[in-house]
């Protein structure tokens, strides 16, 4: 089994979502991050100081999949609905995961997602 | 003050209560009195306590309230006890003879008031000014060291320098025109942050780390709530309901709008950008500059003294500041002293022609303001001085350790947090 | 404002003060007018800041309270230099002869207060209509493009229709009651936000991604202080403390929570979720349907002005707007427009025995009551459009970038962030 | 409430507008109460919702605020219609007669100020005492349980009370002083709460998860504006803009003060830990204590008062409480139940020697206020216990489902959130 | 070394913690997370206006531990706890973890948890 | 590839973050977690109410990188950098990640970083 982490930018959430969601993917799970790379913070005013804000709003989505076919239809939806073509559009990274259970019903792996 | 102020102004009909031999009580006067207290009342632990909590950084913002909390509740206590004696009291130097409010009760009257809502007005005063000095401190000082502080700074300072320019002292009074307070709160307090500022020393990660401010919204509806104090302020400095009162009212207005407009129009020339805390602050540096002059100046004297007040604020915090090494945290001096001091200069510059008296002298009016001007910065320097020293004597050292301020004041000193999500 | 006003119902006492022929200032009305005034100012950069601003999503909330805090400082500057002339200087169409507030000083009276107070009162209800108005436009207008429709919308459109209904002006005054602003405010600023709403277009995501308020309890604080400071704007609106302006009070209350209760049991019957931002707009509702009223109902009137008021906002709301296309996106137009509008026929209908004219004629008020609400429908309508017409002009285009929109006006616009944890 | 308790006092000026046969308006009385009682109206929507909001867990911040909101609505809806009747209609066990104000227009004069303001004045002492008695149900309670409960409260436990203590019952009057409700409103509201809190039972978590406050920060806040809004409640019930009104003024800000002092101290003995949520509380705890005797003590009686106020109520939370196992959420009995009843005695014991009447007799005073104390706990405790056992079966339970409350009402009563960052 | 990753529902953290410690796993780091799966999100009003809230608030708990044997001993607990019966209990992923250090000590892999 | 996640001390994220810029680092994720552990939350107040905090506010910092040496150098950086030697400073985790893409340019891999 494989998990998808993706890092993308916030305001494109809804659209990632929904293709997932059409690539038959219905489960996700996202939190809130901040990014680090080579996007530049906008600045910020305080009275008088200004500072440069270098960690940047971002979503991180985590899917996990059963097969490596349904990843790489992960993948290319995230690709194609988090692209802008800006610096800062994120990364997705793919890692592998050993076993998966359902707390509601005990189902493990494949049956689990 | 009404009392003092008045003498350097045309002839109006109001002194007539105050020359009157029994006076009596005006139910107009004292219901607006009543209402008068109860803004400036506000002004502390809501709108200081909002607009300086508003601009610390989430991990000390109710460290930041607490000192506007303690300094109203132990500025009140000193008040009643000892402060209202020294400032009001008869005497040269300072007043004495009031102690505890001694010989006053419900039936006796000052002005057209009653004298015990005189006291209670002028508590507010007291504490409020050592509340505006406590944003020079924040995110370092002692809670039990700003404590004492509160204590002996109204006693030793406020008091004193109130009795000189309203309370009947006449050495030290220099005929100065400061109505509500421009050189008595505004100025005193600036400097005293300021020099309390210096002897803390600079927050550790000050100019280094970003400090951002918990929320500007906070900070704006603090702004707005020490505007609608200030009615009571200004206003309410005439003590008495009728047409200086509604002149003091519009100008003062008018100023703080101004005061919006100077600093964000400085802002946006500077920065290209607007932000709230300059428009928070500009509405508090609009009202801080027509403060002296809200007793004497016209709508035209108040869109100059209000605009020009933002500007001078903005140029203090945003350049001016940069030049010393001094962390002034929430700038106390650039918007109370600074601007105080503008403030004071223009309340002799721009008097409403119905209101100069015939024989007024700009070259002298300007000299005492002057006068009154060093005299607070001078006293307030030193004696603020000498008083944080003992506070911070008697708390062992007027600055939390290393690990409270880094990890902040509102877990390690009240064990508790801004916001629990 | 009860100098037309009355003229329609049983001759009242205080009249007399405004018959007068060398009018004299009453300390006590003086004070009332002092603080109504300090009330009103409250409702604009804290009240009106806070119910908007806590509607808002939280990537504009700053913006949003940011237009609360300009339209009070740049309307009350433009009142000063003009507005006051136009809406209450002589003249038929038009005020004139009180630039910048011309022969107006301290001792100037009018009725029993300083007529700097009431030059203070009035650019308060400025202030706000223009303040109200900003809830339509709100997450996309630009931030200069409404400074400048401030300025020119309180000169052209509101000191007229002002002047026509309370400042003298006959041609246009239709003998309507009007009491406190329910057409010169409240229809008045509902039809501009819908107007400029129209021109603006609607937001990107409206009505697609779910917009979710920041914070419904700020609302409710905002919709409280609004409540407490229409004290100041209804019973201010007597220009005296007396029995009318007592009835004008308790009326005003007694709606205020008629509109809560209608609002939240329509809710619950169409819902069965009675929420909170639900109750506080409510309140607001019940206070626009009385505030037209505030002169001239009894409690059983206000009982029913109020709780029609409530569920009149409601179905406004939800569902009448979904009828149009339009991007209202606070509402101003369902909450002050068509509620206001609820009240002014409401005024005509509801009005207490004791206060009614032996010669009132229900369908001749009726009448008058339409033809003001239409002709402040046309007038607000052309004259807002081409004002804000002009305001786009002049900063080239009234609209914010997609990737403002997007990312939000409180980082864009500002660089600030309304909440840093 | 004057009227009754100046008979207990040195004659006084003012008696004189009270005895008169054709009693006029004074415009400085009637200004003074205008604001007085817009005062008093915010302490509910406002103050107490924030105060104790910021105490709510996040999840039910909402539904608290809710709470005082509906409170008010519906205490003022039922005040006008037949509140107000019972409790200052003519009659001895229960007044009459005056059912939506009949018989009252804009003329009637009470005292020297409208009656219709009267009206309004009480009215919000009504809807704030019911608002207090939510602390101590809240996360559990059901909203429409608690909106009947408010209802059938004022009319059958709080206007008859009142009566007895200021509305002219006789027979259940002991003489007892109780100037602005420390009886009719304080130890009412407080054991009311605590009897609800008894029959709902406690919260499925209540002593074992941890309990976090909210926000702290808005409890500050709130506890400012109750503060602010106290002047109306104590100086707002001479009726009168005078010298009595400004010594009640002075001595609740000194009270208020102390209190604030009192808490922390206590805290910081025991705990070595000041906190802004005891902060707040105190200055509540030092205004609940002087309530009473806000129209007889002096400077000296409110510092006591006060400073024992806020000690009183940090033991009663932090140590008696803990002997019960009586879930009152927020404190209601103790801050306002257990202060309440100090302040009662307190107000027999501290006298102002200018206020004393020369056949004041200790043991006698002290005899009509415990008697008084008596009757509100038992007539309070019983038929509270009857409205709200009725208001449950009205509305099937008094309290929501498990998931609910393990949720949070905010989500699923009123599907909202009190933040969406 | 396994690391165990555990979506559960926020209001069972308490008896997830409690049963965890009690099953002898002493250390854990939790985060707020938003879930998207087969649970459907109560619906929000605003106004007139009414929207589905799709993301609900779930809480993810992640543990690292030495063996096979300890995880197996942290899914029990976690399953047991955890479990409501209802639709949207959650998940538990299991992945391998190649390396771990204490950073107060520099202790490495089992002897740093 | 790696992954390395480190749990630290808030107070301590800008000295890593330069620390680990300094080394050659120059993207990271960063988001706001709870830990449990040895170190004992402190105690907070509620009125009368004691309450211990268990679980403290920490960071955790994400960080994938192309090879074994980057990692030891940012593992490195790290350690140096969040360690006050007193309990609570944190813990490394290191695992293996399959496959990186850069949603701006679709690069891979190596490449992506
Ligand atoms: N090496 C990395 N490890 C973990 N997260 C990274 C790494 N590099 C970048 N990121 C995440 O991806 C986001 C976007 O990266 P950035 O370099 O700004 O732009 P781009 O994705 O267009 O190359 C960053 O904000 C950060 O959250
Ligand atoms: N494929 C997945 N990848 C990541 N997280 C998932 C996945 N499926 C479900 N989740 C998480 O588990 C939570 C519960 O899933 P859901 O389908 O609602 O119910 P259940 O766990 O009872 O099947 C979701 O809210 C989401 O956070
Ligand atoms: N087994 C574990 N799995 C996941 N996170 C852990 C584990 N043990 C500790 N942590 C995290 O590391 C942090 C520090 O651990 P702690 O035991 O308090 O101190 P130290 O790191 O000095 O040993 C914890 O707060 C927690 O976030």
């Amino acid at each position: 089994m494989k998990k998808i982490e993706a890092i993308i930018k916030p305001f494109k959430l809804e659209d990632v979502k929904d293709a997932l969601v059409e690539a038959g993917i219905e489960g996700m799970t996202v939190s809130e991050v901040k990014g680090y790379g080579r996007q530049q913070g906008h600045s910020e005013l305080y009275r008088g100081a200004e500072y440069v804000v270098e960690f940047i709003p971002k979503i991180k989505i985590e899917i996990v999949v059963s097969t490596d076919e349904y990843a790489n239809i992960a993948i290319n939806a995230i690709n194609k609905a988090a692209k802008t073509g800006k610096i800062g559009d994120g990364k997705i990274f793919v890692s592998t995961i050993d076993h998966v259970i359902r707390i509601r019903t005990g189902e493990e792996d494949a049956e689990a997602l | 003050m009404k009392l003092r102020f008045l003498t350097l102004l045309a002839s109006l009909m109001p002194m007539a209560a105050f020359a009157d031999e029994t006076p009596t009580l005006n139910s107009g006067d004292t219901a607006w009195m009543l209402v008068a207290t109860a803004f400036v009342m506000l002004m502390t632990p809501a709108g200081l306590a909002l607009f300086y909590g508003g601009m610390t950084r989430s991990k000390n913002v109710l460290n930041t309230m607490g000192m506007s909390l303690i300094a109203f509740a132990v500025g009140t206590l000193v008040w009643v006890i000892a402060g209202y004696s020294i400032a009001f009291g008869d005497g040269d130097l300072m007043g004495h003879g009031k102690l505890l409010l001694a010989g006053i009760t419900h039936e006796t009257i000052k002005g057209s008031i009653p004298e015990l809502l005189f006291v209670a007005f002028q508590g507010t005063f007291a504490a409020i000014a050592v509340a505006i000095a406590s944003g020079s401190m924040i995110e370092r000082v002692k809670f039990s060291t700003f404590t004492i502080f509160v204590a002996l700074w109204v006693l030793a300072v406020y008091a004193p320098i109130t009795h000189w320019a309203w309370g009947g002292g006449s050495t030290l009074n220099f005929g100065e025109m400061d109505f509500a307070g421009g050189t008595v709160v505004h100025i005193n307090a600036g400097v005293a942050g300021f020099v309390v500022a210096m002897m803390l020393g600079r927050r550790k990660d000050y100019g280094k780390a970003a400090i951002k401010p918990f929320s500007p919204a906070l900070t704006v509806l603090g702004a707005a709530l020490l505007w609608f104090g200030w009615f009571g302020f200004n206003a309410g400095s005439e003590v008495a309901a009728d047409g200086l009162a509604g002149n003091a009212f519009l100008i003062t207005n008018v100023a703080a709008a101004l005061g919006v407009i100077g600093w964000l129009v400085a802002e946006w020339i500077v920065y290209k950008t607007p932000t709230l805390i300059g428009g928070a602050s500009g509405a508090v540096a609009g009202l801080v500059a027509i403060t002296p002059a809200s007793g004497s100046a016209d709508t035209m004297g108040a869109i100059i003294i209000g605009l020009v007040g933002g500007i001078v604020g903005f140029i203090g915090v945003a350049k001016i500041k940069k030049l010393f090494s001094v962390d002034d945290s929430l700038d106390a001096f650039w918007v109370h002293g600074l601007v105080g001091i503008w403030g004071s200069i223009a309340t002799a510059l721009f008097i409403a022609p119905y209101l100069k008296a015939d024989d007024f002298a700009l070259g002298g009016q300007l000299v005492a303001q002057i006068k009154a001007i060093l005299l607070t910065i001078v006293y307030s320097g030193i004696m603020t001085a000498i008083v944080f020293f003992i506070s911070s004597i008697v708390t062992s050292g007027g600055r939390v350790d290393e690990e409270t301020e880094q990890i902040g004041l509102d877990e390690k000193v009240h064990g508790e947090k801004v916001i629990n999500l």
